[in-house]
């Protein structure tokens, strides 16, 4: 799970790490005290927010609620707005902790060039990239941090805050099973002050049930339906074509996602039918119609997905749901000539070959019969 | 001869007596898999389809002498349930849970790597050499997909491993060794580090990797087929190639960030190492036949 | 630092380990409310305190008062008694946390022959003891929890208590840089609760500096002279000979404190004049001398300890405390010709073998000339 | 030729800007050896003897391709500075800090051991091979212990080293080279893993062990001349015959406890693989005589 900026900032705040001065200032809220000037920072999920507008600057009251009250209450209806001292700049610094797949260990990179994004750096200038391994069952030890800030540069007390910075940053790293953790830019201000101007936190999913300070928000996500999928423990994923995908598995619905596009379709939605959620076919088939997609693709090449309890929950999902578009079905694997069977019943020829249900869907979704 | 399993390879099942081990030790047996032990805490005393169970691996090892393990405990336990079977001495274990928290997986690579173990999964259906022994969960009784023959598999998800073999299998061949290397963003082994067993395994002819965007397996095979590690045919589809930037379908695994990990990149790796790469499942088969064939 | 069975059993509660209810009485303390019946516990670094007479056990208040007393203040002038519970005792099991150096692991050792010293039951019932490994960097993991207790026999109720107290004992262990936490007998009570009936916890002295809970005390140590030279950070240990020794380095004071019983002679003590202590000769001297001995024996072979400067420290000493008992030197290395001339401008014949040395020692301190 | 330090062994100083550091560092070269660097972090482009200063291992290692280090740091930061070595790939460090807590020893000879490196200490007084080289705080200029020769020797104490090492030099033998393993409770190194470089060593034609009271390290030597794995002469004096039990002697290596590691015990053990045991430091060097003439 994405964190905002904000919780990332409280994280930050909350093992010793410097940020702004500021305030938060949710929905229905009147705006408090501010340091003048200040940062109005939209507190969104979508990346590039300075070209969006999404981050303005002020330099009096007066103007910082005005331009809060355009985001707020404007085009974007941004709910939550971050409004924070602006910072003197003396250098801005990169630093960010991610997981190394191959070695198994949290890896630090570092850059001088802050406030650039890493992946650019790391395109253009992949010398200014330092980098640090922590391996796994590993503590980060002094003489890393001191590696990463002599790299970076950094003297005298901007070099201890550092260190310390770095050495907490990790911490958190480890103690919220992040995925990653990224100040950009880590600021040294005019006054030698070492802080924490921007904030990413990304928390492993598969650790929530050990990690549960930050529920899930329907702040996190795009869409009613997908937020709503994601509490009911399915995942869900809003495009904006017209075939609705009820996929088992990753690697499947990647392939089939590939096919539509390959055959000239557009995918509407993708949701996962398989693991669990086999069972569930009656909110799945609720969840995708609620988009409006032309027409809903099910294939499945089931394992302990067993194609007949899925085909049996279509056949109820479409009893009870009474659906008004085409449903393509492709549902195979273990009990598949049952699942046929039970298809066949209500009316639904359940096809055997991926291709040839993708083609029919894409040719139904452009109005074909 | 097959890969990471034989036919006396002396199979222990850690969760044996919850649903799933149950279930599944039924058709682990079903296929001819010498199943030697179970391990449930507690359970000690019990039998699963007359399979005896005992309370710890060291105990199950130590009156069984088994030599491979296949979990089937839940993710939050997957690490205890691996770092129990490496003290014991156990060198081949499978791990079947999905959802295992990504910083347990580092630490479960790890300490594989350092015990000389390999440890396949978590998020896998496990292992399989037709018509020999599994360790792990596939419908083997589906014909069109898992029939003994001579074309190593690896592969990177579940779903999509049944619709591409069956295309491998629907032009006449059939599979030697199965090696799902399980869907998440840190597997404990990785398509790479299997090249050497299936390089030197007999049965095997060549080999069809079902990989998918993100992270670098496909590129690290490539390399190792540059570098002459693996010499045999191979053929791979790869999933994904229009897949949204940054949007995660279904697990952790299939995730493209800042152009790294895009299937392009993968494909042109894989080409330029001498495999063919299909642009559908459909077409798996097609260009085996053409690679094999010359 | 060796803990005293409180402290260790203070460590043991803060963790979450269950300990009797008791109370300590220090010595001016009057007596509070005492559960009975009641084991009386002298609070005392020497072992075999049960046959010492310094366990006693009461079933009445009046009676635990009067025995209390007469530890407190009969010979055995015990300074602090901890006064417990007596436990309803089903079972007793030994558990002990220590080093193995050659796997640099904690090993764990248990036994179900509770209350038995594990160095007799290792001798006399090896295949007894349960031993457990945890590698340097490596946690105490669930598994091997299990394996212990499984081991052990332990079922329902106490074997849950049984791996919360193993974790909990292993968290000391690490956080309190402990060389052993040892609890026999771990209590199995007729009711099924799992309680540490005793505790040893020894605490690595080189940890010192960031384990500041456990400060030195007079209690620890056998003598007012040990006490106040471990304060002043010397290594001094008393023995019961006429020999004083002033040694630098453990490797030469083992040789040499062999060679003194070798050639027939006893040793007196032995105080470190090696390291850091090698500037402070007058201090060195002045403890070795409260200690009364016939003659005070002086080697060392030096490297980064001066020789010269050791005997100037000498010299500076015999002037200032003016010993009325002889001095045998032989203090060589670095320097040893300057440290030959300093000390014959005092009188002294500095020796260059340490058998000579030791030899006319041990006839000084038989009345010889 | 010379066991652990060569003449080109390119030597790093952790630490070269102490007190400590600086003293020794004159003497380290005084007797020929090769330093490339030294590292006190935040004193980097400062000199010490001519011997150029960085602020970090990594950085002098880069520029200096130095292969071993001796660290002159404070016990409480020496597990920081053996890993920032090890970690830039130097594989013989010796460490000199007396006092350093043993679950940071542990931590110290785990990490060595699975890099694959040799970290000699702490509480040593480090490595010599007279008129060589060395790597630590030997008084070489002391001509009746340093005197070069034949004869390995390896130490738990430093000051007992000078003593018994006198005797065997005044038999008229020299030294070829001395490792002090230090006397801490947990070495990072044991006697017995330095044995295989000392069989092999052609300067060296016997060995002599200071060994104590306390701990199992004598026996495992004993272990390894039964196993062949170290077939020279071996003479060894053992200190603490009559050390009283339970009872530390300035360090933690030399106690008993429980009769285990007593001298008796490890007389026994390698008298019985075929080493004489001296009872005094004085008959050492007689001994070895005996043992060398047949």
């Amino acid at each position: 799970m994405k964190l905002f900026e904000y919780q990332a900032k409280e994280i930050f705040k909350s093992v010793g790490i410097a940020i702004p001065r500021g305030i938060l200032i949710a929905e229905d809220e009147e705006f408090g005290d501010i340091n003048l000037p200040c940062v109005i920072k939209s507190q969104v999920m979508q990346g590039g927010r300075g070209k969006a507008g999404l981050i303005q600057f002020a330099d009096k009251a007066n103007e910082a609620r005005e331009k809060a009250s355009a985001l707020r209450f404007g085009p974007a209806k941004v709910k939550k707005i971050l409004i924070e001292e602006k910072l003197n700049i003396k250098q801005e610094i990169y630093l960010a902790i991610t997981i190394d797949p191959v070695d198994c260990s949290a890896l630090i990179m570092a850059s001088s060039e802050g406030g650039m994004d890493i992946e650019e750096l790391a395109k253009t200038m992949p010398g200014k990239i330092i980098r640090e391994e922590v391996a796994a069952f590993r503590e980060l030890e002094p003489y890393q941090l001191r590696n990463v800030m002599f790299a970076l540069g950094l003297k005298g007390d901007a070099f201890k805050q550092g260190c310390k910075i770095l050495m907490q940053m990790f911490k958190a790293f480890r103690q919220y099973d992040a995925e990653l953790v990224e100040i950009n830019p880590l600021v040294i201000t005019d006054d030698e002050q070492v802080i924490a101007a921007d904030g990413k936190f990304i928390i492993d999913d598969n650790a929530a049930f050990r990690q549960q300070s930050y529920p899930l928000t329907r702040d996190q996500f795009d869409s009613d339906i997908e937020f709503e999928a994601a509490r009911e423990g399915i995942p869900y994923l809003q495009f904006d074509g017209d075939i609705g995908l009820m996929c088992a598995g990753a690697g499947l619905t990647n392939a089939i996602y590939d096919l539509v596009n390959y055959f000239g379709g557009k995918v509407a939605n993708y949701l996962e039918f398989g693991g669990p959620n086999y069972r569930r076919a009656v909110e799945a088939m609720e969840f995708t119609l609620r988009n409006k997609p032309k027409v809903i693709l099910i294939v499945t090449f089931g394992t302990i997905a067993r194609a007949d309890v899925m085909a049996q929950g279509i056949a109820d999902a479409v009893k009870k749901l009474k659906p008004e578009i085409p449903i393509v079905t492709a549902i195979r694997g273990t009990g598949e000539d049952e699942a046929g069977e039970i298809l066949r019943k209500i009316g639904f020829e359940n096809l055997s070959e991926t291709e040839d249900a993708v083609k029919r869907a894409v040719a139904l979704a452009k109005g074909d019969k | 001869m097959s890969i990471f399993i034989e036919q006396d390879t002396r199979v222990l099942i850690q969760g044996i007596t919850g649903s799933e081990g149950s279930f599944w030790t039924e058709h682990i047996l079903g296929i001819g898999t010498n199943v030697v032990a179970g391990v449930t805490p507690g359970k000690e005393g019990q039998k699963v389809e007359n399979v005896n169970v005992y309370n710890t691996v060291r105990k199950a090892v130590a009156e069984t002498q088994a030599d491979a393990s296949v979990l089937f405990v839940p993710p939050r336990f997957a690490k205890d349930a691996v770092f129990e079977a490496l003290d014991a001495g156990i060198k081949k274990i499978v791990v079947i849970a999905e959802g295992i928290p990504v910083h347990d997986a580092m630490q479960m690579r790890r300490a594989a790597l350092s015990e000389g173990a390999m440890v396949v999964g978590g998020n896998t259906s496990g292992v399989i050499t037709p018509g020999v022994a599994m360790m792990g969960i596939f419908p083997y009784w589906i014909e069109r997909v898992y029939k003994q023959g001579n074309i190593g598999i690896m592969t990177r998800s579940g779903s999509l491993t049944n619709e591409v073999t069956a295309m491998v299998i629907s032009e006449g061949f059939g599979v030697s060794s199965l090696m799902g290397i399980g869907g998440d963003s840190v597997p404990c082994t990785r398509f790479a580090e299997f090249l050497p067993l299936y390089e030197k395994d007999p049965e095997t002819k060549a080999l069809v990797m079902i990989g998918e965007l993100g992270g670098t397996m496909e590129e690290e095979v490539a390399e190792a087929m540059e570098a002459g590690i693996f010499t045999k045919p191979l053929v791979s589809f790869i999933g994904g190639r229009t897949a949204p930037e940054g949007k995660k379908m279904g697990h952790a695994g299939a995730i493209v960030t800042g152009g790294k990990g895009t299937v392009a990149g993968k494909v042109k790796a894989l080409e330029k190492a001498g495999a063919l790469v299909a642009d559908r499942p459909s077409v798996t088969g097609k260009l085996l036949k053409e690679l094999i064939n010359g």
